[in-house]
Parts: structure tokens; C-alpha cells; sequence
């Protein structure tokens, strides 16, 4: 099962990519796939997730073909 | 209603103007119409900031913001509302962001522009990277503490 | 700071953007600028307005919004504050208030704004007398009763 | 003792005039100078009084060369 993960601000420093795509097992959370990918590194606090432009929270299942992006508190405006 | 995130800087009372002639409906039903303008400053936590790069998540902040007017609309019973946003690289005095919302009585739109403003700061996704005389620094959100804190 | 008693129709955003080129100082200090904008609308309390005149009591109306929005740079930490006010002959969709007030921050200039309006509607001396198809009518503050009540 | 007084919007309209000068005893308060100007007319509810451009209540004190004004609740923004 294929997802495409996307990475922005300090987070994408952190990872050293803006976005891959990546494979995943079924049923897998946004949690589990941070782990995978960082091989077990630290979550930094108040990160944020969202999964096909929605915020969801690092429990959330993702699905085949699912965008998923982490990043972290916003500052605009 | 519009919604848009721009890469030059922008003159939001052009804009203002421009969408209110050729899109703005019912014109003589608006009484009130609320205006916030966020600026970008050449200070912030005491240092000096020559100046600024705003990434943001397209798609998904067209979206957010999309759904945030909409809402408002109904919820403030506002006439419309009109969000402008910058990206890329900005210079102290270069506008950030235009909310505007029209209302028949001046309640509706002051709360509407307010809550769009306060929703927007704490949710679109947008990040702000200062340059200061020390170097680039992503910008931390208000009493927010260090990251890198594990949570599991 | 400026304050503005204006007897023809005015353009709003060219009025902000003179004042800001012209006379507001610390340009780079301001992070928000709030405003307000209130134009006639051709409807009131389910009646068509043809136009509508409005009358101040010249003087008084000036001192009054001085020392309101001096008041307001003191309590909210605004940067500046600028009021502009329509009086005479009036049709629908023309501007008749212009408030904007500029700081820091956004909270500040969101409050001074909105505290500035509700005491300009409630204690600026200016009456509006609206011309329907049925006459002229002395406009009446919302949940007001009839007057000529004795209270003596 | 001499007083000039104002009127506006519809206390205009009532009393006749837009404005005048009058002859006042010393002190005398603005009630009891609506009473005069008026001859005893009931003073409409919620009127507002200012002097020398001030709001004051009703019971204020008037003194030579003030300028007294009496209008309705105000309308504008």
C-alpha cells in the first residue's frame, strides 16, 4: 500500500525532504508511519497532521493513496 | 467570497476596491464592513528583521481558509468575506494578510473578521522563517515552548 | 492622529492610504492595522430609503471624537487612530464612518476599533433624519421608545 | 446673566429655533432653564444636555456666557 507523505517548515529540516512516497502495512497510523520513517526518532511536541488536507490526530488510519503531511504549529497572518 | 494566497506583495486596498466594484453583490444591503490588515514588522522578540519567507500547504490552505469564510458566512450572518494571504519572500511594511467581511449590521462583521483573523492565526498552515542579522529562524507560535519533546 | 467632520462623499481606502503615506510615523512598528467602515444602506426597519441627511453639532462632535481616540492611543497601546465622519445630504451605499487605528499587535487594534465605534454610536452628537416615500423621519438609537415623555 | 443656547434634530423641530439668547438668574440649573424656555413643557424622555460642549445632567449649574445645548440620543455611525 502506497502513500505519499509530505514534510514543511522546520519539520522538513529535520527529515532533509519536502515529500516521498512511501510503503506502508494496512492499517498503519500517522503515528506508526512517523516512526518508520524517522527509524524511531522522537516526535517533536505540538506536530501537527493532516491526512488528504484535513487535520487529523497521530492515531488516524491511513489508507492506500493517502496524503499525509507533518508539520508543525502554524504561524501566518 | 474569495480566497487567495499571493506571491507578490500585494495592495489590499486595490484589492479591496477591485472586488468590491466587480463582485461584491447587494451592494446598498451592506451597512458595516470589517477590515484587518496584518503588516509585517522589522522587529519581533527584540531582534531586528531584515526579512521574511511564508511557506504555506497548497491545497490544503486554500481549503482551510475556503471552509473558514464559508462557515463564517453562516454563522455571522455576513453578507461575504474576502481573504487575501502572502507567500515568499516579504520586507518589513509588505502587507501579510486582508480579511474583510460585509455585514448588514456592524456586530456581524466585527465578530466575523475577528474570528476569521483569531482562526486563521491559530490553524491555516503557514509558517513564517525570519532572517535576522544572526541568521534564518523559523518562527515559534506565541508561548509556545522548545520542540523536539517527545510525546509518546 | 486625525479626526474628520467631512460634508461631500468621500473615498475611504484613498483617505487610509493618505493618511498612511502622508502623516502616520513607524511604519515598520505596525503589525495591524483594524478597520471600520459604515455606509448607508437603502433599507431600515423594513422601510426603502430614498437618502438621508445627516446633522452634528459642530464644536462638540469634534472635541468629542478627540478625546475619544486619544483616549483609546492611552487604554488599548495603539500606535495611531484616525476617524473620519460624513455629515449633509447622504444616498445609499455612500461611506459614512471611517474608523481605522493601527498597532503592534492584533488584539489592540481589533479593541480600540470596535471600542471606538460603540462609543461613537452612542455618544458622537449626530442625528440622521431618513427620507422614505412617506416623508422625512428623525432616526431613532435601536430599542428606543417614543419620545416626549415626561420625566419629571 | 446671559446664556446661549442650541437645539438639534428634533428638539429643533419642537422648540422652533436652532438657536438663541437668553437671559438667566443665577443659578439656575439646565431643567429649570428648559422649563423656562419651553413655559413649562414636558422635557422629552432620554434628551440629552451638554454644556460648553460637555455632557452634563440635568441638574447642572449654568453660569454667564455658557453654551447650553439640548438634543435626542444620538444617530450617527
Amino acid at each position: 500500500m502506497k502513500i505519499y507523505v509530505k514534510y514543511f517548515a522546520n519539520i522538513r529540516d529535520l527529515i532533509g525532504k519536502d515529500s516521498e512516497r512511501i510503503d506502508i502495512g494496512k492499517g498503519m497510523t500517522a503515528k506508526e508511519i512517523w516512526n518508520l520513517i524517522t527509524n524511531g526518532s522522537k516526535m517533536p511536541q505540538n506536530i501537527l497532521v493532516a491526512v488528504n488536507h484535513e487535520y487529523v490526530n497521530i492515531e488516524h488510519v491511513l489508507k492506500d493513496g493517502d496524503e499525509l503531511a507533518f508539520f508543525p504549529p502554524v504561524t501566518g497572518g | 467570497m474569495k480566497i487567495e494566497i499571493i506571491k507578490e506583495q500585494f495592495d489590499p486596498w486595490e484589492m479591496l476596491v477591485d472586488y468590491k466594484k466587480n463582485q461584491l453583490q447587494n451592494d446598498a444591503k451592506i451597512g458595516a464592513s470589517s477590515i484587518f490588515l496584518g503588516t509585517m514588522r522589522d522587529f519581533n522578540d527584540d531582534k531586528d528583521i531584515k526579512s521574511m519567507e511564508l511557506e504555506h500547504y497548497p491545497g490544503m490552505t486554500e481549503k482551510y481558509l475556503t471552509k473558514l469564510v464559508d462557515d463564517s458566512i453562516q454563522k455571522f450572518k455576513i453578507i461575504d468575506g474576502l481573504v487575501i494571504h502572502r507567500v515568499g519572500l516579504l520586507k518589513p511594511t509588505d502587507p501579510i494578510v486582508l480579511v474583510a467581511t460585509w455585514s448588514e449590521h456592524r456586530d456581524n462583521a466585527f465578530n466575523a473578521t475577528r474570528e476569521i483573523m483569531e482562526s486563521l492565526k491559530s490553524e491555516a498552515p503557514f509558517w513564517k522563517k525570519e532572517s535576522t542579522n544572526t541568521g534564518f529562524k523559523w518562527v515559534k507560535p506565541k508561548g509556545q515552548s522548545e520542540d523536539v519533546v517527545d510525546e509518546s
